[in-house]
């Protein structure tokens, strides 16, 4: 539609007229909602509930973890960061509630909630569901350092002496592996051009940018989620 | 009132004092309730609640305000100009305190009966833009000077339309004293000066649309006067920051504030004066009396201030360009146009 | 601060109550500078409209620094923008307080790693009294940011002044 | 204050100013810039005379971090807060490149659910442009309306994927969460409610004598020049010109549904103005109403996450993909070397071709038309700067 | 118009090897047609202002890091016509000088300043070309793969 040119005269007292009309119209529209109730939630003593859903603050069972990496890996952010130590045969570190069995020492799960982006990629990788968004939304901190979590359990002596089982498994395993490699070794000189295949497969593989983390569990356990 | 506390004190200089500082008796309580009762109407009128966490429903909120401006660091700009920028919040609300010499509270209430009220109103009003300047350039901001300019444009250009609503006014009651007008107003309702005044019914029915359409133009420009949405150009939140008052902190910011809300009720005092009856009551000889007509009088301007927070918070603000068109172009002639038919009616 | 510029050396009973009175005109009045960034600024918004209403704690939106008391960054600070913001913060009077609103602001957030453009918390350019985690906090997060920093107001004292 | 000058500042561009120009630097932190936008104007009073724009205040190297996320899912996290105010959007626009590229085909429902999210994310835009626009305008009443009805939009997107602003509701191939029960209910409440609020905010604002002045004949952007700019969404439908990508260069299941694209008349003043741009918002969103009321009688049953791919690796290749974002063309374009991080992203946000033409279009505005002007361009620094 | 019409046209108007057109047709998921850096504003002319093909709206321009190569990506489409085709030019790393397409579509303006921004991408016959997102002052291109992230901008400490 294109707008008629108006008369001048007409034009100047339509101006006038409609500025008073819609002025008017608009304060009809503000007075009725004088009268509306207010929408306002008066937070600290009414608040609203969260829907199920809801993606706040983060919490992890710790009691489920079984350290599988899965929900650093998935964060975008890397604001996750897992620590842990493998456990010998003979301690028993239980099973979580989804009936896995627990095979690594969680000594460091640490959150940095600071630099969390709220976006719940963590929680469907993780295969035993002890990571969770949870509807707790108000931690403001008067230092920023409190905002990193720590949700391990251990203790700092529980640490060591599994850290000293560890290594010593690790060293009893090595020396095991270089008795194997020597074997090995020999038998290589046999079969030398056999050998010269694998380790292509393997390359693609680190593709994947590496966890951040250096102590994080050995390959195989990633590929198994579920 | 004037003569009660001579025959009390005696002639000397403390009546004066006294007298003079009444009205500020006055300003701070008004300006406190102002504050809260604009935010509270803003807000229930936007469907949510405002200052709800200061005493009963945020009642104290003012004072805190109050209170905390007057705690914050005064900072003057290393650049600025000094003794125009410490000077310019008190001349501005000198202007505007001035002018409540001359507001009849009531019959025996007024800081000074002059014969010449509404003259030395529009005269000591302008006081104010010296101020607005000031404060703008002192600041040494180009938001603040943008500012000054618009305000000092925007005053000068919409005093020709109030002052012709005056001059209407004027002509009907021949008289420039505030308190003369409401007292041509008294004995009722229908007697005001917005439905015709005191004449006979054909005059009273001629001069009614040209005393609406004054009023109109005298309610818009006094709008614009004090600087309030949809002329609130100079203060302009989303082009100019803070426009003049950018730089200003702490208590030269309040005394800013108190200002505008002071400034606020003169305009609507004089519209209650001009076109409702000043103090009279719309009854007639009942409910008057000195305190009554106290009461009628803040009442009737309390009014006009609520009205002016209802305009505020409903509309958008005008251009610069704008403003000016709507003051010279429509409410300038339209002004002359009723000052000559209610200068035949009153004539004839 | 202005009229009080002269300090106590020693807390007495009048101070103490006087501390009530000022800081308590302090904390329910204090005026927020409209300091939107990013995504934090949205939900500041939020905050501000009238589901959440930010005004029921005397905080009014004021454009320039000059005439407020918080400083609520909310957003991601960026290098470009960091000295923008030492700037205006260095415009507020005295006293003066910041919350820090959301990840980015507080240190970076989803950008700490590989953002090189971006102020890994704004706490590198200018002192911060509370932090707000979300991303972006909820705005009831945001408002009880605001009650830490009341309270941390409440206990101010005018014999030690917050340090600048 | 005493400083004498004595050579003539020089603009950003290089400009030597005239004894009676001035440099006023709007921003970035200024009221009417909507986030960290500083436009430099070279004013002669109150005549804008040139506007150097600068941006970059809120460049957050988003195109960077795509190239270090470990997979595709990762980025749309990121994706969000480029437009903060149309999440849901952008991720939409992502999702749909990273599908042609992988060649998945989503199941209908997710399609639709996406539809109604996505129309919804453009009613809580739009609400968000035009209550701010009455902000610059100088009127606050009606921002604060806008706010409570986008409040209840948000609540339905809280309900469906837990977060009021930045969903990661979309991934590559499906959907986080499946829509909850109530949701459809809810929405169709909505609908019911928010049609006669378009109307309040059209009293109120829309068609007040004063809006009207301040925005009809202002900012007029011609059409050619428009398209020359590469200007899209509501700034080039409020130029006249009918381009619509949800039908122009249809993606998802928008060709199901019965609705209108709003084109700029110039009813108020000249075709292209700032009225014309606004109003293509306030009729946009009645239109998404329609489709949101259409799609929700339409909606299929299924599984919203049985295209999600266990792991995203596409083949070498780019692909460019647009969607229609509430402020226009947003367009992906995603380069894969085969492996699962992306090789190069980059993303092409209306908003930061839209404001490109704000030069061009204010050149001898008064600056409180400047104002108007670039509260119409309804910009988001997010995506200009990303 | 299917991009192979698009690029037969193309290769009728400019058949001389110079302009480097180089159809990459069979690349998966979106077609290219690789042309030189030298010749692009003429083309880009003809592109536009051509009846058939009237390619009025530059979607975006990108840059792009190719490892040893710098690329520039034009993504163009047509609103009368409604088809759609992707350019791409190469550059060396060391001089990377591609002629600017501002004077055909303006959104190359500022597309263009990006790319120089953020890959250091010169577009000769640029009316502006200034760094865009990133500070005046600030050094090196953050988008090309080898980029280094400075430990300092102004006194401020970039790394977390």
């Amino acid at each position: 539609m294109v707008k008629m040119k108006m008369n001048p005269v007409r034009e100047y007292f339509s101006g006038v007229y409609l500025g008073l009309k819609t002025a008017f119209i608009g304060m009809k529209v503000t007075f009725s909602h004088l009268f509306t109730p207010a929408v306002t939630i008066q937070y600290p003593t009414q608040k609203m509930k969260l829907p199920e859903r809801a993606r706040n603050r983060l919490y992890v069972n710790m009691d489920d973890c079984i350290g599988c990496d899965q929900c650093s890996m998935a964060c975008p952010v890397d604001c996750i960061t897992i620590e842990t130590i493998k456990s010998t045969p003979e301690d028993n570190l239980g099973v979580t509630s989804t009936g896995q069995k627990k095979r690594l020492h969680v000594p460091v799960f640490d959150i940095d909630i600071a630099k969390c982006c709220y976006c719940g990629l963590c929680v469907p990788p993780c295969p035993t569901e002890c990571i969770k968004m949870t509807d707790v939304y108000e931690f403001a901190e008067f230092d920023r350092h409190n905002l990193i979590y720590s949700f391990a359990t251990m203790t700092p002596a529980e640490i060591e002496t599994a850290r000293v089982k560890a290594k010593k498994m690790e060293e009893e395993a090595a020396a095991k592996k270089a008795a194997a490699a020597k074997a090995a070794a020999e038998a290589k000189i046999a079969a030398a051009a056999k050998a010269a295949t694998a380790p292509q497969v393997q390359q693609s593989a680190p593709v994947q940018a590496p966890p951040p983390n250096p102590a994080s569990p050995p390959n195989d356990s990633q590929q198994k989620p579920e | 009132m004037e003569q009660f506390l001579i025959s009390l004190l005696g002639d000397n200089i403390w009546v004066h004092i006294i007298m003079g500082a009444l009205p500020l008796v006055f300003i701070l309580p008004y300006a406190l309730v102002t504050i809260y009762l604009e935010m509270k109407i803003a807000a229930h009128m936007q469907d949510r609640l405002a200052y709800m966490r200061t005493g009963w429903h945020g009642t104290l909120q003012p004072f805190a305000d109050i209170l905390k401006l007057l705690q914050k660091e005064d900072t003057i700009p290393t650049a600025a100009d000094k003794i125009l920028f410490i000077l310019a919040p008190y001349i501005v609300f000198t202007g505007t305190y001035a002018a409540f010499a001359v507001l009849p509270f009531s019959k025996a209430y007024v800081g000074s009966d002059l014969n010449i009220g509404l003259f030395y109103i529009v005269a000591i009003s302008s006081l104010v833009v010296v101020g607005l300047l000031m404060a703008g350039w002192a600041s040494n901001n180009k938001w603040s000077l943008f500012g000054a300019l618009r305000s000092a444009a925007q005053i000068v250009s919409y005093e020709i339309p109030s002052a012709f609503a005056i001059l209407a006014v004027i002509m009907i009651t021949g008289t420039m004293s505030l308190n003369g007008i409401s007292d041509f107003q008294s004995s009722g309702i229908q007697n005001w000066l917005i439905f015709g005044g005191p004449f006979p019914m054909g005059k009273k029915l001629l001069l009614f649309p040209f005393m609406l359409i004054m009023f109109v133009i005298y309610y818009i420009s006094s709008m614009a006067e004090v600087n309030r949405t949809p002329f609130d150009i100079p203060e302009a939140e989303s082009e100019l920051v803070q426009g003049y008052n950018t730089e200003f902190s702490g208590m030269k910011f309040a005394m800013f504030y108190l200002a505008e809300y002071a400034n606020l009720f003169v305009v609507s005092a004089i519209v209650t004066v001009l076109f409702f009856g000043g103090w009279a009551s719309p009854f007639g000889t009942f409910m008057s009396g000195p305190g009554w007509d106290a009461f009628w009088f803040i009442t009737k301007g309390m009014f006009f201030v609520c009205v002016n927070i209802w305009l505020r918070w409903t509309l958008p603000r005008l251009r610069v360009d704008q403003l000016m068109y709507v003051s010279w172009k429509v409410l300038t002639p339209f002004a002359l146009f009723c000052v000559l038919a209610i200068g035949l009616i009153v004539v004839w | 601060m202005g009229l009080l510029d002269k300090q106590f050396d020693s807390s007495n009973i009048v101070v103490t109550s006087l501390d009530n009175l000022l800081n308590w005109a302090r904390l329910s009045s204090l005026w927020q500078m409209q300091f939107g960034l990013a995504c934090c600024a949205i939900e500041m918004m939020a905050a501000s409209a009238s589901n959440f209403d930010m005004m029921r704690f005397g905080v009014i939106p004021r454009a320039t620094p000059r005439q407020c008391d918080v400083m609520i960054v909310s957003g991601t600070v960026t290098l470009k923008m960091a000295s923008r913001i030492k700037r205006l913060y260095d415009q507020m009077a005295e006293p003066r307080y910041v919350i820090s609103m959301g990840s980015c602001s507080n240190c970076g957030g989803p950008y700490w790693e590989h953002g090189y453009h971006v102020l890994k918390g704004v706490d590198r350019v200018i002192p911060v009294d509370v932090y707000v985690p979300g991303c972006p906090p909820r705005p009831e997060a945001l408002l009880e940011g605001l009650i830490k920093l009341q309270e941390k107001v409440r206990h101010e004292s005018l014999v030690k002044k917050k340090s600048a | 204050m005493s400083e004498i000058i004595t050579t003539p500042p020089v603009s950003s561009t290089g400009r030597t100013l005239r004894t009676e120009e001035m440099i006023l630097n709007m921003g970035p932190q200024h009221p009417a810039t909507h986030g960290v936008l500083r436009l430099e104007l070279v004013v002669d009073g109150e005549i804008v005379v040139d506007v150097i724009p600068h941006i970059g205040y809120l460049h957050r190297c988003f195109e960077k971090h795509c190239e270090h996320m470990t997979n595709y899912q990762q980025v749309i996290p990121y994706t969000d807060r480029m437009d903060y105010v149309a999440s849901m959007t952008n991720e939409f626009g992502f999702v749909v490149a990273a599908e042609r590229l992988l060649k998945i085909q989503v199941p209908e429902r997710v399609d639709y659910i996406r539809v109604i999210m996505a129309e919804f994310q453009r009613i809580a835009s739009h609400l968000i442009a035009i209550g701010t626009y009455g902000i610059d305008i100088g009127a606050f009443t009606p921002f604060l309306y806008c706010f409570r009805d986008r409040e209840k939009i948000l609540d339905l997107f809280e309900m469906t994927c837990g977060a009021r602003l930045l969903y990661n509701y979309m991934w590559v191939g499906g959907l986080s969460h499946d829509v909850p029960p109530d949701f459809i209910p809810k929405a169709k409440e909505f609908c019911t409610y928010f049609k006669p609020n378009i109307k309040e905010l059209n009293d109120l604002l829309t068609y007040n004598e004063i809006f009207v002045k301040r925005t009809a004949n202002v900012g007029v952007l011609p059409a050619d020049v428009a398209i020359n700019y590469g200007c899209s969404g509501p700034m080039l439908r409020g130029s006249g010109v009918d381009w619509d990508l949800r039908r122009d260069d249809p993606y998802s299941v928008y060709h199901k549904f019965d609705w209108d694209v709003c084109v700029g008349k110039g009813e108020m003043g000249t075709v292209g103005d700032c009225w014309d741009r606004h109003i293509v918002r306030a009729r946009e969103m009645e239109q998404s109403v329609r489709i949101i009321e259409q799609a929700l009688e339409q909606i299929p049953e299924g599984d919203v996450h049985a295209a999600i791919p266990k792991r995203i690796r596409p083949n070498p290749g780019e692909v460019y993909a647009r969607i229609e974002s509430p402020r226009g063309e947003l367009g992906y374009y995603i380069v894969s070397d085969g492996s699962a991080t992306p090789y190069r992203i980059k993303a092409r946000s209306p908003a930061f071709s839209n404001l490109s033409v704000i030069n061009e279009i204010s050149k001898g505005a008064m600056i409180a038309d400047m104002v108007a002007i670039a509260g119409s361009i309804d910009i988001v620094l997010g995506e200009v700067d990303r | 118009m299917s991009p192979q019409e698009i690029l037969e046209r193309l290769t009728a108007k400019f058949p001389d090897s110079a302009f480097g057109i180089e159809a990459k047709l069979d690349a998966p998921v979106d077609p290219f047609i690789k042309v030189s850096p030298q010749h692009i504003i003429e083309i880009a002319q003809f592109l536009r202002d051509d009846d058939e093909l009237q390619f009025d709206f530059l979607s975006s321009l990108s840059g792009i890091d190719l490892k040893g190569k710098l690329g520039v990506v034009y993504h163009l489409s047509s609103l009368p016509k409604k088809h759609k085709i992707v350019l791409r030019v190469e550059v060396p790393t060391e001089a990377p000088e591609v002629q600017s397409v501002e004077s055909v579509w303006k959104t190359a303006n500022w597309h263009e300043r990006e790319a120089f921004d953020l890959f250091g991408i010169r577009f000769t016959g640029h009316s502006d070309l200034r760094r865009i997102l990133l500070p005046y002052d600030w050094e090196g291109y953050p988008l090309r793969k080898d980029y280094q992230v400075p430990e300092f901008y102004n006194g401020m400490k970039v790394p977390y």
